[in-house]
């Protein structure tokens, strides 16, 4: 069952398709009928600067805006979040909800001793995979490597459908869309790279059911799905 | 009844544009036109408004983060939407250019931003002066050193002084009914006024929301210079022997009497501005719980935030209610007294240094000292519905901790 | 910003060294079909009637025409020109343009024009005890009128073909060729002397004795 | 508005001032070869003004409202200077806003003015001194030169701001001594003509108001051009005789002086081949027309 409201922090580098994911996300969340809103936090639009954006999710109208101080889920969507401080509140996890979720795109553990006490403390379960490799492996290109990480939070936290997602990633990539001048210039770029539009859906819509897969099993190994 | 047509506008009603959008009775589109759900961003719903309001020229500018709006505009003007489009080379020059248009005669828009707002201010009061009922929108966002594009609505503190209409947005869907009404109110020959319809930046322009927009098909009648407090500078009025607006200091004794009446006249206008704005925006305030011991007055975003809080509150088993203040120009005096006259405790959040609001408040509301100026942010900070809780816990004397330590 | 509670009335000068905008004290225009005399809000008739009763009883009734008047510029100024014209002469009121807004160099002479900066001067030198706005641009009109207001004790009438005007003494909205012959019928029916007969025909006297409808609104 | 608009209505005609009268019965507008010489032979569209007695401005002023093509139709702009003392008796719509944004004022008027009568001819002009010109308004008024917008620009270059009282302008010839230049200007006077040129300018002229045939004629040019062809830009010399120490009578010999060969006023003209043969089209149409009653009188 769904939580009155979950708050997803998204933190990565410019480029990433982090302003994407929160709004594919929030656009799945509104067509299984959740209320939800999504918006970026950017300083100059620039590719690898700290970006973030934020996704909001809940049964009831959401007022919430601006930055996310307080998330219940936290998506890192490149190591230098971590290994850089690359992220506009640190340590990266500062004001992590109790019992919250942190997904983390990386080889390697990246996490200090310290971190993992902290995260420990307030029950905070930690998904660490290598979310470009699949992206890699599965469309071809790092560019996908966002939606790798949508499969992961709603395979773990079930906050959308597929079916939704489905949908949404047809509205963001399927017709015209307004995006501001860096991520329409990667939404050509990404086009490029796949002849076909057609393929371009089909392959973001198979790496984050890929993902999406994984990343259950992983929930149902440490029964975490009603822990979000 | 208020905000009504002229003949020439009225004879419009039921006719068809060149993009085949009816002209539709304001009173029919606002309020039993059918709606349908988008989930847009604030930058598609102001497109979304422009489609659907009959502008005849849009000057724009880039800065953050209104550019995507202004951009938007331009996809308009292609489609046909918009008279005329340009870019301008700096705000004050596009704030000269809106003033140009509107003295022609067009119904006028423009969208600006912080720096923006600031570079452009010494058009406001000339716009007021001029009688010139320009719309502009404020996406607010910071001005002070060091450089922020982040929400914070300093600027707004400036624009109350002008002697403009001066709304507060909180969402999108406020901005796509208030941009509509808002030329509706500002072009009556008693008001004639330019508004500043303000946001709080990214918070409203950046996020992707659910709003109901009103049908495509249907539009604003055009504005009529011709029941215009003053002459329209067309050469197709008399008198011709015309100037707007000449040096009356320069003129003969008294004349500074005529100065002074003049901006009286201004401030005249905005006043006037209420009989047409309340039923539109159903009040210049909106109102939930006042009888409640604790109220929050906020406007903008710190509305939402607000919001939110209350909702903290309530399950804290605190009941906590709740002002909107919707018009800060004209502002809605007796509306406030009569809203907060239960309460003990009255906290204004606000995102700027200065806390404006709060001190408007303190000049209008008796009992002043049950006003708390607070809390309040600033530069582009967000402002947690957790740290309104704490504020308020700690007004009452109940130190709880809450988050808020841990959001540096 | 109206603090007290006690209702300002809008009551003919001198006011003030600056005259307040009656807005500013509370006073709202009237809705169509109604007037307001003294800022009180009254029905059109009423407010024709009172209008009619201060210029007959006025020493020296004045009416001055403004531009949106004075040039025939479209066939609703020419209406309405003619309609004055009769005003004026049942009243019968003498009449000074406001020929436009401009502030004159060297000064305006107070005998033939009035001038919005400085219309003090014109109805003290011609001792106008009642004047009539008429065809004058709403933001010019409030103008003179707080100016008057202000220094003189002139009553001020403002037939205003828009919303109307809180800062005269008494006002009139949506203002038609029409209402303003309707003005000048209450004139003649209060003295009781008919208006003149070319007059007649353009007020519809004659079409009402014999019972016809005269005034579509 | 059409000549026959601007009438007085008959009810009024005898208590109308005598100059409004007059300028139903007597002035010039809607007259295709009005110019400078039906000054004192008919009603001009300036009344009384304040500058100061045998200011060369009053002339320029008097030349140009004689010169315009369609004044019926025409809308100027003005900015902040001693030209906003005459403008509210000048009789065309005029808008005066800010100081130094003259330019982009006339931006937007021209825009609306062609939205909304896409079918009628609708001048704009801009009328600004130096400093409005070319110090506070330098980017506005080049920027509009830039979007190529369809309008004339005159300045009058007084080569000073006279309305506060005689301080260094743009304009100023180097090394002159004047307030806010006390050890006298450090650089030269900006070549706005030339600027004006490589900005887009199709047509530009630097003259003084010494000669009021030629002044009718480059105005004509001016505003015809800024009609069809692209913006114009008009500099001329009107020295502030107070400011430069002159008697009233002595303003047309200080002009005649500085437009000598050599001197800084001499007379200066740019035109583009395309705005020549606009210009020559026209003369062509007028010949062709003239010959019929050429032929009646032969």
């Amino acid at each position: 069952m769904l939580k009155k409201r979950t708050n997803i922090r998204m933190s990565g580098l410019g480029g990433q398709g982090v302003v994407t994911s929160a709004h594919v996300l929030a656009m799945a969340a509104n067509k299984d009928g959740k209320f939800s809103i999504s918006n970026p936090f950017f300083g100059a639009e620039k590719r690898m600067a700290p970006a973030e954006s934020y996704c909001r999710i809940g049964s009831e109208r959401i007022y919430d805006r601006g930055e996310l101080v307080f998330p219940d889920i936290i998506m890192v969507f490149h190591p230098q979040v971590i290994t850089l401080q690359k992220s506009y509140t640190a340590p990266f996890y500062s004001g992590i909800k109790r019992n919250g979720l942190l997904i983390i795109n990386s080889n390697s553990d990246l996490l200090n001793d310290e971190d993992k006490e902290y995260l420990r403390e307030l029950n905070v379960a930690v998904y660490t995979f290598d979310g470009t490799a699949l992206a890699m492996e599965i469309a071809g290109t790092e560019l996908a490597s966002n939606m790798a990480l949508i499969g992961a939070v709603a395979g773990i936290s079930k906050v959308v459908t597929m079916d939704a997602l489905d949908q949404a990633i047809q509205d963001r990539f399927g017709k015209k869309y307004v995006a501001s001048g860096g991520t329409a210039t990667l939404d050509e770029a990404i086009k490029k790279k796949f002849a076909k539009k057609e393929q371009l859906l089909q392959k973001n819509m198979s790496t984050i059911k890929k993902s999406y897969e994984l990343a259950s099993a992983w929930a149902e190994s440490k029964n975490l799905v009603a822990a979000v | 009844m208020a905000n009504e047509l002229s003949e020439i506008q009225k004879s419009q009603i039921g006719k068809q544009n060149k993009k085949g959008q009816t002209y539709t009775d304001p009173q029919h589109l606002f309020f039993k036109a059918p709606r349908t759900a988008a989930f847009y961003t604030g930058s598609e719903v102001i497109k979304e408004a422009i489609r659907r309001a009959n502008v005849d020229v849009m000057v724009a500018y880039p800065i953050t983060p209104q550019s995507e709006a202004a951009a938007l505009i331009g996809e308009l003007y292609a489609e046909g939407y918009v008279g005329d489009y340009m870019r301008g080379e700096s705000e004050f020059a596009v704030m000269g250019q809106c003033a140009g248009a509107a003295f022609g005669g067009a119904r006028v828009f423009t969208t600006t931003a912080g720096p923006g707002t600031m570079r452009a201010m010494e058009n406001f009061p000339m716009w007021v002066g001029s009688r010139l009922p320009i719309q502009m929108i404020v996406t607010c966002r910071g001005i002070n050193s060091p450089l922020s594009i982040q929400p914070d609505t300093l600027e707004m503190y400036f624009l109350l002084g002008t002697g403009m209409l001066v709304w507060h947005a909180e969402t999108a869907q406020d901005f796509f009914d208030w941009m509509l009404m808002g030329y509706i109110v500002s072009e009556q020959p008693d008001v004639h006024l330019p508004l500043a319809l303000c946001c709080d930046g990214f918070f409203v322009t950046h996020t992707k929301d659910t709003v109901m927009l009103t049908p495509p098909d249907m539009c604003l009648p055009s504005y009529d210079p011709y029941r215009s407090p003053v002459v329209c500078m067309d050469m197709e009025s008399p008198p011709v022997r015309m100037m707007r607006d000449p040096f009356i200091m320069k003129s003969n004794y008294i004349s500074y009497m005529t100065h002074a009446s003049w901006q009286e006249e201004t401030r005249a206008a905005t006043e006037r501005s209420r009989k047409h704005t309340i039923p539109l925006l159903g009040g210049l305030i909106e109102t939930e719980n006042v009888d409640a011991e604790i109220l929050i007055v906020a406007s903008g975003t710190a509305v939402s935030q607000g919001r939110e809080a209350i909702r903290l509150m309530e399950d804290a088993g605190l009941r906590v209610g709740l002002v909107k203040v919707k018009s800060l120009r004209p502002f809605p005096f007796e509306e406030l007294r009569e809203a907060t006259k239960n309460a003990k405790h009255i906290f204004v959040p606000e995102f700027n240094v200065i806390g404006w609001l709060a001190t408007e408040l303190k000049a209008a509301l008796p009992d002043n000292h049950r006003i708390i100026a607070g809390p309040h942010v600033a530069g582009g900070m967000t402002m947690p519905a957790e740290v309104i809780v704490e504020e308020i816990q700690k007004t009452l004397g109940k130190r709880v901790s809450t988050l808020a330590a841990r959001g540096s | 910003m109206p603090n007290d509670k006690e209702k300002y009335r809008v009551v003919a000068g001198p006011e003030a060294y600056f005259t307040p905008a009656a807005a500013r004290m509370g006073i709202v225009l009237p809705e169509p079909g109604e007037g307001h005399i003294e800022g009180g809000i009254v029905s059109e008739e009423e407010a024709l009637e009172y209008a009619a009763r201060k210029l007959i009883e006025a020493k020296n009734p004045t009416i001055h025409p403004g531009p949106l008047v004075l040039w025939n510029w479209n066939e609703k100024a020419a209406k309405k020109a003619k309609a004055i014209k009769i005003l004026a002469d049942a009243i019968p009121a003498r009449m000074i343009p406001m020929a436009d807004y401009r502030p004159k160099y060297p000064k305006i002479n107070p005998e033939v024009e009035i001038n919005p900066n400085h219309p003090n001067l014109t109805i003290w030198h011609n001792k106008e005890d009642v004047c009539v706005f008429v065809g004058v641009h709403c933001h010019m009109a409030n103008l003179s009128l707080k100016i008057i207001r202000g220094g003189t004790s002139c009553f001020t009438i403002a037939l205003c073909a828009q919303a109307g005007h809180e800062d005269a003494n008494l006002s009139l909205r949506d203002v038609s060729p029409e209402k303003i012959l309707r003005l000048a019928e209450w004139v003649s029916k209060l003295k009781g002397t008919p208006l003149a007969a070319s007059s007649e025909k353009e007020a519809g006297t004659e079409a009402r004795r014999k019972g016809e409808k005269v005034f579509v609104k | 508005m059409s000549k026959e608009k601007i009438q007085i209505c008959p009810e009024f005609s005898d208590i109308m001032p005598p100059e409004y009268r007059d300028l139903v019965e007597q002035s010039t507008y809607g007259n295709e070869d009005r110019g400078w010489k039906d000054i004192g032979n008919s009603k001009e569209l300036i009344e009384a003004h304040s500058l100061c007695a045998g200011c060369p401005e009053s002339m320029a002023f008097r030349y140009i409202l004689a010169s315009l093509p369609n004044p019926e139709d025409t809308v100027m702009v003005g900015s902040t200077g001693c030209t906003s003392l005459v403008f509210p008796m000048v009789a065309v719509h005029n808008i005066h806003s800010l100081f130094g944004n003259q330019n982009a004022v006339a931006s937007g008027l021209k825009r609306a003015l062609t939205l909304r009568f896409p079918d009628r001819v609708k001048d704009v002009v801009v009328l600004a001194g130096d400093g409005a010109t070319v110090d506070i308004g330098l980017d506005m008024t080049l920027q509009a030169w830039f979007r190529q917008e369809k309008f004339t620009t005159i300045c009058f270059d007084n080569e000073l701001y006279a309305n506060t009282g005689g301080q260094e302008s743009g304009l100023m010839q180097k090394g002159f001594v004047a307030k806010m230049a006390p050890t006298g200007k450090k650089f030269d006077k900006v070549r706005l003509p030339e600027i004006a040129r490589e900005s887009g300018c199709c047509y530009v002229v630097h003259l003084t108001v010494s000669k009021p045939s030629l002044v009718e004629k480059v105005i004509k040019n001016a505003v015809l051009l800024a009609r069809e062809v692209g913006p114009t830009y008009i500099q001329l010399y009107t020295p502030c005789i107070l400011e430069i120490g002159k008697n009233s009578m002595e303003g047309l010999q200080e002009m005649r002086d500085s437009e000598k060969p050599g001197e800084r006023f001499n007379y200066k003209e740019y035109i583009t081949d395309e705005a020549k043969q606009y210009l020559a089209d026209i003369e062509a149409k007028k010949k062709a027309a003239a010959i019929p009653a050429a032929q009646l009188t032969g």
